[in-house]
């Protein structure tokens, strides 16, 4: 393949290779892995409600339809569970589909499609089957909008074996881990967080390029205390961790990348050095993803620990209505008041 | 006879009112008395001050995504004429009209907007809150339907959904549990050509949505949905034998958005202009005004009388609604179960003592 | 004209054979030449002499729960006769006969009865493994037909399902994207009069299931589903429209299921002897029989030479489906990813070196 | 109310009180609870498919169609979110509907209603309307069925804010806990341990009793080790328990009886108490409730703990087919496996 080799994958902060680029946003740049891997792949399909000629209602697939045509790009029926559904069909007839779902609060009406058989056929099967599928939404609040436009139901698709669960947190991630789930023999579900779908730029290589499943990395390094993010909130750790600085606590962020398959390794690494942890999301706490990032910490480096792992996340209550967003969503102050806790423990 | 027809099934379609303000005078029902004529204009005309000012009140900032119901008043102002007070309504997010007939004041679909979720709570009717995960309210539809039925309770429960919820899996089981349990449910579909940018031909293959019926035992019909009285005409006709428990029914009023899906929207990427010029001359006010004009029950000066009348009314509903104190950072936690679980309690403090670290009323950090 | 139909339609019934053994001669398809006629009684002679092996070993302990497929030969076996070898077959857990009719080897349908489950992918046929949750896998024929329909395949899918799965919201979906995307899907439903316990008149108030098809702008037929002859034609003539892309079709084959739902259940608390033994007089193979003999197509030798034959390939299936060693326990995690991530391999090594401890084989601890 | 005053409620292993007792295993106990609710208050419903005539699968709601009528007793269409879906109309409407799902594998149709909606009402609208449902289901496995019977899905739930979630573990607990579940104002999912429905008889008051919702109780005493279980792995933790005591070790089970409101001071107090922790649950281990257990005892018992949290869990697998069933269930030696290893860290 002739491909720049990407930059920052796996845990290493290795400088970015010098490569033909551009300033994009994530919304340009998952644009953009969309247009390269359809290019690329004939049998990679875009499909979904309003993908077609609007784009998308957040631009993702815009000018996918008339580059590619109508049999490439699917502007489905109103159906979760039919664009899901029918995309396991396509999958077993040859294709390789990238859903997309509207919001990530209206993935219930698919889950029995995503969970009882997108998860399972290739086991089902003894391999016979694979389901090379791609489900991207948008997730995760921050944008004030109407009820169920603003859930992070990640916890939960963590709990299904046979899913891959991805969420990047900059647009290079975005371009870099979506090429790369569109190129998995696995079914990926593609957590885009739309809070900073458009919140900044980032140089990122026009030539195609994949981030592995599974690597998380360290986004920033520090000493006394690591925070473990993804998606949206890589930002607010990373934004937490410059003002701790300020304060003299030294803190390691890194960012999952992947809730599924989990790089336990990096982040219990990055504790066993600081001896301090803070999992941060915005889902709800009570089985959430910082359950099990505090669970595996304590299994692999309790010994190492000096404080309890703070978990800083959505509360467990339903996600507010816009007037009450942002007492809802985990923030800086937030984050900061869980860093000193673990110091002053 | 080894080739037989075992069904054989029609769907019909009403209309009354063309276009050009002309009525079918043998469809015309006796009920409609000159006074009521007026009101159907008026409650049309209602909606759509109240439709204007909310859509301006997004550009200006002060509610959030709005879904305007414009080019839709006649469906919603034929079916509220024939909704008596004890009739339950389950909306979607494009009722506001409905509910405004209903009398529920226009400042709680504008607070709903706002992401106030105290004014999603509509006084004075038997409604639901709307909901927005799309077709699924339909079996809540159904459900208190099944209700009525069993306690043979003459009353309706209305569902609303659009032509784009018609694809959704539980559009299909609200119908199919409505039709075997008799549900007392009147299943009110406002077909208005457009799912945000798929239009109906991309929807289904079905020619109708009213023949959707067929598939559940139940009755179908089709009104032009920009014609005030085959919408009156059908609603009442259904909700008397829903009330009456001789089965569910399902209306299909074909109608048109005429403006985007939302304020977050914009159709002119997937629709042309002329689709909308098209519309706009099959307007349900337009054609109600030129019929009454016709009959000598309106004119100019009424007509501006009623639109200044309009314009107070929704300036006092936006005065009070702007009145509000913003709800209690509280009110996240409050309502999540009958009585407070001990970790959700903690969170809860967790936020009041963050608020009061801040120095903190409750206002937001930022 | 304010009061118009804009929808009409029939469904039609295809009946050929009937109860007794006659056949309406107008409609014997001219393909249909002897040995055919013949392959179609001993294609159901086949079903149900491993279906009543399945259920003898059932009894006995040797395979887990299983499904009796007894009085819906008819049905399948039509469809069998005009499945070509690259349609794609899409089953739930009732399709035994469809499958065996195309050439796959019962064992395998009694190793999945067994829980083994590398026996559920079925060799020399495009088959997906049976689906267990009612209606689901209609999406998937559904999308297979859009693959086959994207590439211009003169191929079919074919989505099975009984009665009750089309009341689930999967059922809806499949057909109407099938529909809104020319998928080359056939439905076939085999209306076999229950969903466990729940009859079909409690399961949906449409007189028919094939007139759901009106919902969806497609075409549905109705066969009598005890007749071979009527599910061959109606089979023919729906997969010949499906594979040039002319439209998915649902088929509804009037059936019935003679024995419980499964052998977990007791079919006695629910339904009438009387309507047991109504069915009986309308089984599928009786009456084929009873039409060849008439035609001196088919005698008593023959019978018991067909019977002895299938015997003994029952017997040699079996032989071959206990000869199959059990399944190592790594085949837990060995086929959850296309590659094994960290923490399952943890998992996996955890497992073995349980089981070494256990001085085991991979035995089952008890 | 002229009831008995229950035995074991909270966290008390109180004798039980004396009054009338039937011998019952757990499904005549659900059977007792769901008529004798039915018979104190008519707006009790019971829906779901089979439950008519036939009783139920699992023969839960035997004879209560024959008793109550078929306007008590709604067998209903094949479909899952129309069960849900229609009974939250029939909260609307004043009925306090218990729904059957007919296996846990079953839920994800129904998730749409169940977690978009029963969950939520009350909430969206501030307290006017209420979802007083239940939602019972067998769950987890042991019986050795096909594929989609023996799921254990627990956590998602657990994820999701509004719902409650209550898991008997025994006879008595059933029918305590399911009184309590239906006059219970907020949905509640009630997951029946379909291995034991059967599987031993235990002394259950006639009359009417309430197990408070959101109690866990101590259910066998012990110093060295605390083993957290729930549901039909509560026996395998007691049996475990046994053994241990043969080798030595003293084990406390707490038996969390819901796992939505999540009785945390209870296991906590007995951590604190043992300083060794072992959370036993079938479901799959990443995101499962075995994770928010270990996280909460870090959170509030780092100090006491001698050992890391140990999980013991289903694998993140799909739940295997008959042969290999064993295999993947929690048994005993594997727990104790796991209390030994608290011992020798
Ligand atoms: C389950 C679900 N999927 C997607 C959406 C996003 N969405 C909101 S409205 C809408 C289109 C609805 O179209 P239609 O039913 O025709 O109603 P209309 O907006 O035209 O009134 C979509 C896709 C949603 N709210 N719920
Ligand atoms: C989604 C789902 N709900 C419930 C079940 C349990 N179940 C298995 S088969 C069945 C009845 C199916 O009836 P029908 O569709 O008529 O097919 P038949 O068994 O008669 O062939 C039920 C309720 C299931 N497998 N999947
Ligand atoms: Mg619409
Ligand atoms: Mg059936």
């Amino acid at each position: 393949m002739a491909e720049v080799s990407a930059g920052r994958t796996g845990s290493s902060a290795a400088p970015r290779a010098v490569a033909e680029e551009k300033r994009l946003n994530m919304v340009q740049a998952l644009n953009e892995a969309l247009a390269d891997e359809m290019a690329r792949d004939e049998t990679v399909l875009v499909m979904g409600e309003d993908v077609g000629p609007d784009g998308g209602v957040f631009r993702v697939t815009e000018g996918l339809i008339e580059r590619f045509g109508n049999k490439r790009v699917l502007d489905t029926p109103l159906a979760e569970s039919g664009i899901v559904g029918s995309a396991i069909g396509l999958c077993v007839g040859g294709f390789r589909p990238v859903c997309e779902i509207q919001f990530m609060g209206f993935i219930y009406p698919c889950l029995n499609q995503l969970c009882s058989h997108a998860a399972r056929l290739r086991n089902r099967s003894r391999g016979t089957f694979a389901v090379p599928m791609v489900v991207r939404m948008p997730y995760g609040g921050g944008i004030r909008p109407p009820e169920h436009h603003s859930e992070s139901y990640e916890a939960m698709l963590a709990n299904t074996p046979g899913l891959k669960v991805v969420i990047p947190s900059d647009p290079y991630e975005a371009k870099g881990l979506l090429i790369a789930s569109i190129r998995d023999d696995d079914p990926v579900v593609f957590l885009e967080p739309k809070r900073i779908y458009r919140a900044f730029r980032q140089a990122v290589p026009t030539a195609p390029y994949e981030i592995p499943l599974g690597e998380a990395r360290v986004a920033r390094e520090g000493s006394d205390v690591t925070v473990i993010a993804y998606g949206a909130m890589l930002q607010v750790a990373l934004a937490s961790a410059k003002k701790a600085e300020a304060e003299g606590i030294s803190v390691e962020v890194v960012d999952l990348r992947c809730i599924v398959p989990l790089d336990v390794q990096t982040f219990v690494d990055s504790v066993v050095k600081t001896g301090r942890a803070v999992v941060l999301h915005e889902g709800p706490r009570t089985c959430g993803v910082g359950a099990e990032v505090a669970a595996a910490i304590g299994e692999n480096a309790l010994l190492s620990l000096l404080a309890p792992v703070e978990r800083v996340t959505g509360f467990d209550t339903v996600f507010p209505g816009a007037l009450l967003e942002t007492h809802y969503l985990p923030h800086e102050e937030r984050v900061l008041a869980a860093i000193r806790r673990t110091i002053d423990y | 006879m080894p080739i037989t027809d075992v069904y054989s099934a029609t769907t019909r379609r009403i209309e009354i009112l063309d276009k050009d303000g002309k009525v079918d005078e043998a469809l015309l029902p006796s009920e409609l008395d000159d006074a009521t004529l007026q009101r159907a204009l008026e409650l049309m005309m209602r909606m759509r001050a109240f439709d204007e000012k909310a859509l301006t009140m997004q550009r200006q900032g002060r509610i959030g995504t709005y879904g305007s119901m414009r080019g839709q008043e006649a469906a919603q102002a034929g079916l509220a004429l024939a909704i008596e007070p004890d009739d339950w309504l389950v909306p979607s997010i494009r009722e506001q009209g409905v509910l405004e007939a209903c009398g529920v004041p226009m400042r709680h679909w504008f607070g709903f907007c706002k992401g106030d979720e105290r004014m999603a709570v509509f006084p004075g009717v038997n409604a639901l809150t709307p909901s927005i995960p799309v077709g699924s309210q339909l079996l809540h539809a159904a459900g208190i339907g099944m209700a009525l039925e069993l306690r043979g309770e003459a009353t309706a429960a209305i569902g609303f959904a659009g032509d784009g919820a018609t694809s959704e899996g539980d559009f299909h089981e609200a119908l199919n549990f409505a039709g075997v349990f008799n549900a007392r449910t009147l299943f009110f579909i406002q077909n208005n050509g457009w799912a945000i940018s798929v239009p109906i031909t991309q929807q289904t293959r079905s020619a109708t949505i009213a023949q959707k019926a067929h598939a559940y035992g139940i009755e179908g019909v089709q009104v032009d949905g920009n014609d005030v009285l085959a919408s009156y005409v059908a609603s009442r006709d259904a909700l008397r034998k829903v009330r009456a428990g001789e089965g569910p029914v399902l209306i299909e009023a074909v109608t048109y958005r005429m403006e985007s899906h939302t304020t977050a929207d914009d159709h002119t990427r997937y629709r042309s202009a002329d689709e909308v010029a098209y519309w706009a001359e099959r307007d349900p006010i337009k054609r109600m005004r030129a019929y009454l004009e016709g009959r000598g029950l309106w004119d100019e000066t009424r007509h501006e009388a009623t639109l200044k009348k309009l314009g107070d009314d929704v300036e006092a509903e936006v005065a009070r609604l702007e009145d509000n104190a913003p709800p209690p950072p509280t009110d996240i936690f409050d309502h999540m179960y009958s009585a407070m679980p001990e970790t959700l309690r903690a969170q809860r403090q967790a936020l009041l003592d963050e608020i009061a670290v801040r120095g903190g009323n409750g206002a937001n950090h930022g």
